[in-house]
């Protein structure tokens, strides 16, 4: 259960459907420079519900055939400069998408349903785009009432870093339920950790009660600070300076393949 | 000596204004003047010993209530338990959508933004959304977005319990009509005209032919801006309180 | 926000749907007799997914209009005697479903989405039953493919049990999210507990991942040992001797009024 | 003196067999026979150092893994990550219907039992259903169910993943073939024959000419079973683990 980082990265193939969380959430950029190094491509990757760093470093690896997300951006570091670059080339697939479609959409692939009916999206040029969606008139409306449904999305493998895992597999993720989501949604999770604790995480209620069970979790990794240099949830905060680094860098080709090839890839202990 | 009032503050207590008869306003992710408006109207209803107004602020650890994951702002608006909420857009058009999602030609947009986030789903369903960008210029405010994220106004017989009830720049505020549908220039703020806004604006708007000035707050509400909401706003922004807390005295000083 | 039993069971009025959780999700047995007493009548129950006890005790006493629920017995201890006495007599109105129809239905209410959809169900006659429910072509299959939606459940208060709450009026359900659904889905939500700490149950994230927010809570009020008979995950164990006791007096409608107006009605300390 | 091998041990040795190859055995609440079995084959696939087997207990503490709340286990089932589970029925009927909620005309049944529960969700998606039921009596074994509360086979084109695998009852061993649909007794149990089993079965079903019995436990299983079995179940089902335990001794002194 518990592996290195390459050998997790190696798992992936191309071509496969990719889920990773939100900036806040525990993004596992530990796995990103070994995925790059990996190097299957054609990833299609959906944003829960958004993505960052770690997805403009895919995509400006070259790895990535599609992006599914709600946005895609550096946050306070603005713009996401490798995502917008290929959005320009066209060299992407875009499927945008509004957070809770992600969510209903992942929602669906663990109740084991087809597909999620959400109210919104009416009348907006996200839902034109998506033909992979369909719009239905309400069954129990009195008269006409059109309702989109999501499809289920179903990815190959989740992704994402967290506090702690115990022996046993488990993992901590706290009121961060979306990772649970993801977990559920996937054929495969990827966790990476802080830290692996003695104890089961099952074994108090208070820990249980935040706990996402192995049953779900296909692999852990350890890598400390690994969600670097984004922050973790009660574990570190996220360090701006370094990201408005890879924003500079990463306005050209050239800058990001620098930035990627330095030596500063890895959190300062 | 009190500083004057800056436009930032006569920005946020416009916000607190509008905000004002909402148990539950929730605030994105780096929105400190929407932020310092809905603190603000949580002050004051506290000093008036009204109901209390529940505030929550996305990434903020102390005024974030949620426990169910990045889903739950959604859930929680489509319960009806949000009653208002703060969007922007890179271009709002005068029938009120909001494009946040590029320019030009989709999907290959020449210049592309970070996308729609919960706008397509919370535009429908929370009453009372303030579209808010400080930014007044005829690439922000045009005739027609390229790219609808959220749409102003629906088709009778779609689902929609919420959205736009007015709109905030640093030129002036509008309200929205939902039945025309269009924007109306209900205040200018001060040092602006109806002319800059006029210029400054890609679409059509109402107003009456004497404008207001948009109010400055009295002395009390300043007070508490300028003490507990800065104190609380330090929690989630610390440089922009710190930044305000350095006008403020400034002003003080020069005044 | 705290206040007395009778103070809450008097916002009960005729015809109200409530909602009420399953034997060991934490039942607020302490609200049983108050809402008795205070007599509000005609009303709907949901049970979320099963119902015991209360539902037994609500129904004997003439209060209850209809169940909707998966089950109802008393589990070691054997049939629920007033419900099923009622079902011979047609006496209440029988909404049967299935475990996952009544999480479906609270999930739609959470999201606010007039329907889940939901495999299983086609050939049943639990669907044949319920003409609240449709049956749709998915519209995602190349060819047909029946799946049963279930509408929204707006219940119009959710009455559960925890150990504590804090003096904010967050409310720890722990593991048991089955209880922030209820609370997500119902206009108003009635919790009783064990005991109210000083500490705010957010100020940690270990507490926090296993909180119900004040958000969704309408009243607390405290009421040691308020699961009784019933057990309280992590707290203290089902009484099954009263189980038994209740089921052997409740097999008459004498016995039950006698078991009712009987002292033990409350547990030992 | 090894004490006899029990029917209840028969039982438990044959859930074992039925579950083999499965990596994920969900167990209801109060059925501590299943328990047991999914637990043997679990020890089993220990001793021969073959892929884990996962038990999840309904309402125990020490083998319940789930956190999401009572909603989980048929989420988990959607998601095709349960292989086995078990159901019964107060009625079931020669194509595999089962019945969980009454006897008679519905909804004023005569006999009114708790209710479906999850059955009508898991016996569609979870690929390996046993059904179990020790009284095996005509009232049970039903030519045709008063009430469907999960139907054993569907119509085509209806979303099926799972279904009836095998019915095990106190005198013998059914398997379920869907395309029929139908049962065919495998084995009886030692001490039942064909012609009782016929007596008490209301429906119609297939069966060899040359019957076979019901296989005993080899000494290696049943000494795993009657050691770290035991030892686990004792924790979820005390009563029923003691005594099992009791027969043993008593069968050992009387042997």
């Amino acid at each position: 259960m518990h592996t290195d980082l390459e050998a997790l990265a190696r798992q992936i193939e191309p071509g496969m459907r990719i889920a990773l969380p939100v900036d806040y959430a525990g993004v596992s950029m530990a796995m990103t420079r070994p995925i790059i190094d990996h190097g299957a491509s054609d990833l299609d990757l959906v944003c829960v519900p958004t993505g960052g760093l770690q997805v403009d470093m895919l995509v400006g690896a070259g790895l990535v055939r599609s992006v599914e997300t709600s946005a895609v951006s550096l946050g306070e570091a603005g713009g996401a400069p490798r995502f917008n670059q290929a959005v320009r080339d066209g060299s992407i697939g875009l499927r945008d998408a509004t957070c809770p479609a992600i969510h209903a959409g992942l929602m669906a692939a663990q109740k084991g349903s087809p597909f999620t009916a959400m109210r919104g999206l009416i009348g907006t040029d996200i839902l034109k785009n998506r033909d992979d969606w369909r719009v239905i008139d309400n069954p129990f409306a009195q008269s006409g009432d059109p309702i989109v449904l999501i499809p289920a999305i179903h990815p190959d493998i989740a992704i994402f870093h967290a506090p702690m895992a115990d022996r046993f597999g488990n993992v901590w993720i706290g009121r961060r339920r979306e990772l649970a989501a993801m977990a559920y949604a996937s054929k495969m999770t990827f966790v990476t950790v802080e830290r692996i604790v003695d104890e089961s995480l099952l074994a108090s209620e208070t820990l249980a009660a935040g706990t996402l069970p192995a049953l779900y979790v296909s692999e852990i990794a350890v890598a400390p600070r690994g969600a670097w240099p984004y922050g973790l949830w009660g574990e570190y905060q996220t360090d701006t300076a370094e990201l408005l680094r890879y924003a500079k860098a990463a306005r050209t080709a050239e800058g990001f393949a620098a930035y990627m090839s330095g030596a500063v890839t890895e959190p300062a202990q | 000596m009190t500083a004057p009032v800056s436009a930032r503050e006569i920005l946020i207590c416009s916000i607190a204004k509008l905000l004002d008869g909402s148990r539950h306003v929730a605030v994105g992710a780096s929105s400190p003047i929407p932020a310092a408006g809905a603190m603000l109207l949580r002050a004051l209803k506290d000093e008036m010993r009204a109901e209390k107004v529940r505030v929550s602020i996305l990434g903020s650890v102390e005024h974030n209530f949620f426990t169910n994951g990045s889903a739950e702002l959604f859930d929680c608006a489509g319960q009806g338990r949000i009653d208002a909420f703060f969007l922007g857009g890179g271009q709002i058009d005068g029938v009120g959508n909001i494009n946040l999602v590029g320019v030009g030609d989709y999907p290959r947009s020449s210049v592309r933004w970070p996308g729609s986030f919960g706008s397509a789903y919370l535009y429908f369903v929370v009453p009372r959304v303030i579209l808010f960008r400080e930014e007044h210029t005829p690439r922000v405010f045009v005739d027609r977005v390229d790219f609808i994220s959220a749409p102003g106004v629906s088709e009778p017989g779609v689902y929609r319990t919420g959205g736009p009830y007015a709109l905030l720049t640093g030129k002036g505020l509008f309200s929205f009509d939902r039945t025309r549908p269009g924007f109306r220039l209900e205040s200018v703020h001060p040092g602006h005209s109806l002319k800059e806004i006029k210029e400054a604006t890609g679409f059509e708007f109402d107003h009456n032919d004497d404008l207001s000035i948009t109010p400055t707050p009295d002395a009390a509400t300043l007070k508490l801006l300028r003490g507990r909401v800065l104190d609380e706003l330090h929690e989630t922004y610390p440089d922009f309180a710190a930044q305000m807390r350095r006008e403020i005295s400034a002003g003080a000083t020069s005044a």
